[in-house]
């Protein structure tokens, strides 16, 4: 690793504590803000999550090699950590740093579309059964109790062994697909109560038809618990692609995701430690930094808090 | 006149609030004593610290955020309250000084029996066994006025209405035979009829049992209907103390007077029955924002600069012993202030 | 005052049945039907007050609300203006809804906590095409000024307002509409005393600037009196009793009214009032007693085995006030 | 009460169906046969065919379909090509070591999630909740398989006995669970002693022991019978990971490797399985709810 790839990590670093500093002052004014920061793990959390981000999309300037470079199989395999390769080289001679990074890309990345795809659905399905209720209700749920009754994990390794060569856009699919039938309850439970304040009350007495009122006026007040599951959800997907990889049914080898490099260094724990240490370690920082931020989320966006 | 059972004396109970930058000073240097056997009742408007004073009695004030002053005194058989060994305010606390609370819902815990919950006090400080503590339960729900008590014992707090929610309150409380008992709007949470059978029934069971009740509440008909005397607060101060009769024929706080005239009556003359009410202008200010002066000079009708620049110490109003009627307010030394008031905007 | 002709409101036969929980997939026979409304008929002449009082669960509240269609009753007629409110269309009921508008309790429920003042009293003039742009702009302030409030709290969010001044914002986004007809749904008993006489002079003012008619609905009677022209008593989701006001206060006929008037209390140590305290909770609606829904709690010295038996009718026992009790013509 | 009991067995009932149906579907429809993989069984194309024909993989799917749950009816769940045995049988071998592992992995998680979660609550704020709070957030964010690495290079291979061997993926599961469990039961006990009737039982006089071992607690276990019934079936089936790195002969082992070899009628079986924990998970969650909260317990009767 060179003095630019050192400065440029120093940068990505600098970067994530502007982002701290910046995403307090803008929240500061309100009182949800101050109690997310209230939290001693927030602004750590956030800190690391920005530091992730940034590194993740910057790859090129903070990685000496190309995360599928050989540097030198014969001398530099197994190589333990040094000024050259802080991280180590793997039993092919890659540097593990330049994998860790490019890595992010995948894993951050899996975890933030599933979630999308996975919220999207379920807060359709779960808006839509706890407006219309009745029987849209009854089917929706039921299909729903099915999805709980199987396990997610059982569930994608089916589809995935079964199916030859799933490219990584169908997984990211299938995780997110396989993920919403809990978020679809809450968005439901929440859609219920909601709908019986007064305020809903209130628009349609004043005569704002059904789109009005979910769209402004019930959906909003339900997106508390919306937002902080999504952010306790990005980090299980994390792991769940971590273990999908690991049992090599995954994102498929050459390309690095965190828990497949896990997987890689796995059989090598007694000679090269640092191959499964380092991906394992990150997986479980940034998992740690989204379930504080969603800790955090949680008391924030409390609106029992709101009028108090 | 004899010794007081409960003497409170420049009771300061503040709060931290929420982002940590202020002080609310809920309650701010209230004092006052209570008798054995009276009823006192404690009113003013929601925020102006009767709450917060009734649970500062027996400390049950949640720390943090809130925190009783050093130098506040609440004396009770001629000890301190706020300077007693956790244990030692054990062994008054549901014993000799008892609380029951608005909301006799929320109040009672869900997945216990009401006769568990009612013989708990007397099991812990009395000792009772088992058995006798059932007996005890019964007891006690025949003495409140419940139907069938020997399966009522049974029932669980969900199993029963809102009126006979409070009942079973009452008779935790009163488990132990108490000397004081706190009671703190009893009745807000409670239709009007049932508000009048819990009335009743307290009036009878401090005729039967003989304790002092603190009787906390807004309402000021409740308190003219049972209360001996009366303290009222506002921004988290007493402002105005007098035998119930003294004080609802010559109210002298600016604040008890606008209060008075905020209600409308059931008992007014068909001619004054409509029409506009003399209230209060604007609204109680935050506790942690109180004006300076006399902290309700910016909503009174005869405020002046000495009100501004001046805080009033209580003044007595004198009538009969000194003490008697006590007052916070400047227009007693310059009563011609007092004008005829217009009614609100 | 039975549907007269000056009548701005007119409800005949009001009924309203909630079914108990039903089984899977909504179907199923629902168990326990609680009768909320049943049978309610009253009118309001145009500019006065009806107050509607009872204790918690007698179905004041829905009566306000199937007036207004956010419930839909099971039977009966509501006419505002000869026009039958139960049988509107979509978009025709969207714009009676011009025309009726509710008040609630809870200020603190009644305002949407993401929007800001300014958002809210904006929603209906834009869902009306009432105004828009600077337009809205200064109907907002306007309206804010006539409610008592400074213009300036359009920027707020309603956490950041009192108690009161969101009842005021309430009041200001259902008189945003320009209606003729409020329902009022205990607009005050949420509110410290002080500002309840405030809000109550406030609405009183606006009555008489505005011409508006009221449906005060309240647990309080001492509020009603003050406020209303007409009075009904509800139990159990009937009408026990209905009279002009000062004939009801002085002279009630129905014994549960005279047992609430006197479990009032009154601010006033020296007062001697007969004080009647009722036995018992009240029955629930799902399970009322046969006979006159009253009796088991009624203290009236008469009561016989007719009032256990034959529910009484809702009928006049004197010039313009209407009881439903067997025993009306010897009040207790 | 007995009709409610029945309208939640025909629920069940359906929901397993759906389950198997669905399994079958995704199984059948999928690619590639149980011979030739490159985990399975290298076989010729004679055996090949003959066990096709043999397991009438080349009937259309429907008559396999109704086949299939006719032999389910009558409580045949198949025959396992890759194992060639009975499915039961091999379900019958690993279902009892899956439950030593799940129950002593349940027990740990609970037992020890409600303890941490009790006393971090006891102490809001101060430096053992603090501490503690963080190293369970720690623990629950790790991968699981990446936190047995450690102990497992040094002991796995020198100690061969069941206890032992038990003790490990337990640990594992145990901990990983009770992490969890301890993060909810904090927040469970912190809502439960801001409520009303906690300063009732502090105004009687009771000691903060009791009035947070006996008033509190017991409210504040009951969110956490939902999270028991959702770890349950969890643990029954999807320790998939924990068993694989542990080569613990469990139903989540058997499963995957059932998978990775094309073994229909096991992966169909595992499923089944799978859906019945977890209506009965469910059941048993809503039983508990009726013995620990009275105001079900009504309801229900």
């Amino acid at each position: 690793m060179n003095v630019w790839n050192w400065l440029a990590v120093g940068g990505a670093a600098v970067l994530a504590l502007v982002v701290v500093a910046e995403i307090r002052r803008r929240t500061g004014a309100r009182a949800s803000g101050r109690r997310f920061f209230r939290h001693p793990t927030a602004a750590p959390a956030v800190f690391v999550l920005a530091f992730f981000v940034t590194v993740a999309l910057a790859a090129p300037l903070v990685t000496p090699y190309q995360p599928y470079f050989q540097i030198d199989i014969a001398r530099l395999a197994n190589h333990p950590p040094s000024t050259q390769n802080p991280l180590g080289t793997d039993p092919l001679s890659r540097d593990v740093w330049s994998r860790l990074v490019y890595g992010a890309r995948i894993s951050l990345g899996i975890g933030a579309i599933a979630m999308l795809v996975a919220v999207t659905t379920g807060v359709v399905v779960g808006g839509v059964a706890g407006y219309f209720r009745r029987w849209v209700d009854a089917t929706l749920m039921r299909l729903v109790d099915v999805g709980l009754a199987m396990p997610r994990m059982f569930m994608l390794l089916m589809v995935v062994a079964l199916w030859e060569h799933v490219p990584l856009a169908v997984l990211v699919l299938l995780i997110g697909l396989t993920g919403w039938f809990g978020t679809s309850r809450l968005v439901r439970a929440e859609v219920l109560s909601v709908r019986e304040r007064e305020f809903v009350a209130a628009a349609r007495a004043l005569g704002a038809e059904p789109g009005r009122v979910i769209f402004r006026h019930v959906l909003p007040n339900a997106a508390a618990p919306i937002i902080v599951s999504a952010a306790l959800g990005i980090g299980n997907v994390m792991l769940l692609e971590a273990g999908l990889s690991f049992l090599g049914l995954g994102v498929p080898s050459p390309a690095p995701s965190w828990g497949n490099m896990i997987a890689d260094g796995f059989p090598k724990m007694a000679v090269a430690p640092w191959c499964a240490t380092f991906p394992g370690l990150a997986i479980s920082l940034v998992v740690m930094a989204l379930n504080a931020v969603g800790d955090a989320l949680r008391d924030a966006l409390d609106p029992r808090k709101e009028t108090a | 006149m004899t010794e007081p059972l409960l003497r409170v004396r420049d009771l300061k109970t503040y709060f931290v609030t929420e982002h940590g930058s202020g002080t609310a000073r809920a309650v701010d240097g209230v004092s006052f004593d209570l008798h054995a056997g009276e009823t006192l009742g404690l009113v003013g408007e929601s925020g102006c610290g009767k709450t917060v004073t009734s649970l500062s009695v027996l400390r049950l004030i949640p720390e943090p955020p809130g925190h009783i002053r050093p130098g506040s005194f609440i004396e009770f058989a001629g000890r301190n309250l706020l300077t007693l060994a956790p244990r030692e305010l054990r062994a008054i606390r549901g014993n000799q000084i008892a609380m029951i609370f608005q909301e006799p819902m929320t109040s009672l815990n869900p997945v216990f029996t009401v006769g568990y919950q009612i013989a708990e006090a007397a099991i812990v400080h009395q000792r009772l066994s088992r058995r006798a503590a059932r007996t005890r339960a019964i007891e006690m729900l025949k003495l409140v006025g419940i139907p069938d008590p020997a399966q009522g014992v049974d029932h669980y707090p969900h199993q029963m209405s809102g009126g006979m929610r409070q009942r079973v309150m009452i008779a935790m409380a009163l488990v132990c035979h108490p000397k004081v008992l706190i009671a703190d709007e009893p009745t807000t949470a409670l239709d009007v009829t049932i508000q009048a059978q819990i009335l009743e029934l307290l009036e009878r069971l401090q005729a039967e049992l003989g304790m002092a009740i603190m009787l906390i509440t807004h309402d000021l008909g409740v308190v003219a209907g049972s209360a001996d005397r009366v303290v009222v607060m506002y921004a988290g101060q007493v402002v105005e103390q007098a035998p119930t009769p003294e004080l609802f024929a010559r109210p002298l706080h600016p604040y008890t007077e606008g209060l008075l005239a905020s209600v409308p009556r059931l008992d007014a003359p068909p001619a004054r029955a409509r029409g506009r009410l003399h209230g209060i202008p604007g609204q109680v200010p935050a506790a942690s924002d109180w004006p300076g002066g006399c902290r309700f000079h910016p909503r009174c009708p005869y405020a002046w600069d000495r009100c501004r620049d001046e805080e009033p110490p209580l003044l007595d109003a004198g009538a009969g012993e000194p003490g008697t009627h006590t007052v916070r307010c400047w227009l007693l030394t310059e009563p011609q202030r007092r004008t005829a008031r217009a009614p609100l905007p | 005052m039975t549907s007269s002709a000056a009548a701005l409101v007119d409800v005949q036969g009001l009924v309203k049945h909630f079914p108990g929980e039903r089984g899977a997939f909504g179907l199923g026979r629902p168990r326990a039907v609680v009768r909320a409304v049943d049978d309610v008929s009253f009118a309001i002449a145009s500019g006065q007050t009806l107050g509607l009082v009872g204790e918690s669960g007698c179905g004041k509240s829905t009566v306000g609300r199937t007036i207004l269609r956010l419930i839909e009753p099971d039977a009966g007629r509501v006419a505002i203006d000869g026009v039958n409110v139960l049988t509107l269309g979509g978009r025709e009921l969207r714009a009676l809804r011009r025309r009726m508008q509710i008040v609630f309790q809870d200020p603190y429920g009644s305002l949407n906590p993401r929007l800001t003042v300014r958002q809210t009293l904006a929603e209906p003039l834009a869902i009306h095409h009432l105004a828009a742009g600077a337009d809205a702009g200064r109907r907002i302030a306007a309206l804010l000024e006539e409610v008592g409030l400074d213009p300036g709290f359009a920027k707020s969010y309603a956490h950041e307002l009192s108690g009161g001044q969101r009842q005021r914002v309430g009041i200001a986004r259902a008189l945003s509409v320009e209606p003729q007809f409020l329902v009022l749904d205990e607009p005050v008993s949420a509110l410290d005393v002080s500002v309840q006489a405030q809000v109550l002079n406030l609405l009183a003012d606006l009555q008489q600037r505005r011409r508006l008619t009221y449906l005060f609905i309240a647990h309080d009677l001492a509020v009603v009196k003050h406020v209303a022209d007409h009075v009904a008593v509800m139990y159990l989701g009937k009408i026990v009793e209905r009279a002009p006001g000062p004939q009801l206060y002085a002279a009630p006929r129905h014994p549960y009214t005279t047992s609430l008037l006197s479990a009032v209390p009154v601010p006033d140590p020296k007062a001697q009032r007969p004080r009647i305290v009722l036995t018992g909770d009240v029955p629930s609606p799902a399970q009322p007693p046969p006979g006159c829904p009253f009796h088991p709690r009624c203290p009236h010295p008469k009561k016989d085995a007719r009032c256990r038996t034959e529910p009484p009718a809702l009928r006049e026992v004197a010039p313009g006030q209407l009881a439903a009790c067997h025993y009306a013509e010897e009040p207790l | 009460m007995a009709a409610w009991l029945v309208r939640r067995l025909a629920a069940s009932i359906a929901i397993v169906w759906a389950v198997v149906t669905l399994t079958f579907l995704i199984v059948h429809l999928a690619h590639g046969s149980p011979c030739g993989q490159p985990d399975g069984l290298p076989v010729s194309p004679a055996i090949c065919a003959d066990l096709t024909r043999r397991f009438g993989l080349d009937k259309p799917i429907s008559t396999q379909y109704y086949k299939y749950l006719g032999a389910l009816l009558h409580g045949d769940l198949g025959w396992s090509i890759a194992l060639q045995r009975p499915v039961a049988a091999a379900l019958a071998e690993a279902l009892p070591n899956t439950f030593a592992l799940a129950l002593t992995a349940l027990i740990l998680d609970f037992a020890l999630g409600v303890a941490l979660g009790v006393y971090q609550a006891a102490r809001e704020r101060r430096f053992g909740d603090i501490a503690l709070g963080n190293v369970a957030l720690f623990v629950n964010s790790m991968p699981t398989f990446w936190l047995v690495l450690c102990p497992q290079v040094h002991a796995f291979s020198c100690v061969a006995d069941f206890a032992w061997h038990l003790t490990l993926p337990a640990l594992t599961l145990g901990l990983v669970g009770a992490a969890g469990t301890a993060r909810y039961q904090r927040a469970a006990m912190l809502e439960v002693v801001r409520q009303d009737f906690v300063r009732t039982a502090r105004a009687k006089g009771l000691r903060e022991r009791r009035v947070l071992l006996r008033h509190a607690l017991r409210n504040a276990l009951l969110p956490l019978i939902t999270l028991f019934g959702l770890t349950f079936p969890f643990l029954l089936t999807g320790a998939v990971l924990v068993e694989t790195v542990f080569a613990w002969p469990g139903m989540g082992r058997l499963a995957v490797t059932a998978i990775l070899q094309r073994d229909y009628p096991i992966v169909t079986a595992a499923a089944l399985v799978a859906s019945v924990m977890v209506v009965l998970g469910n059941l048993l969650a809503d039983a508990l709810y009726g013995v620990a909260d009275p105001r079900i317990r009504v309801r229900a009767t």
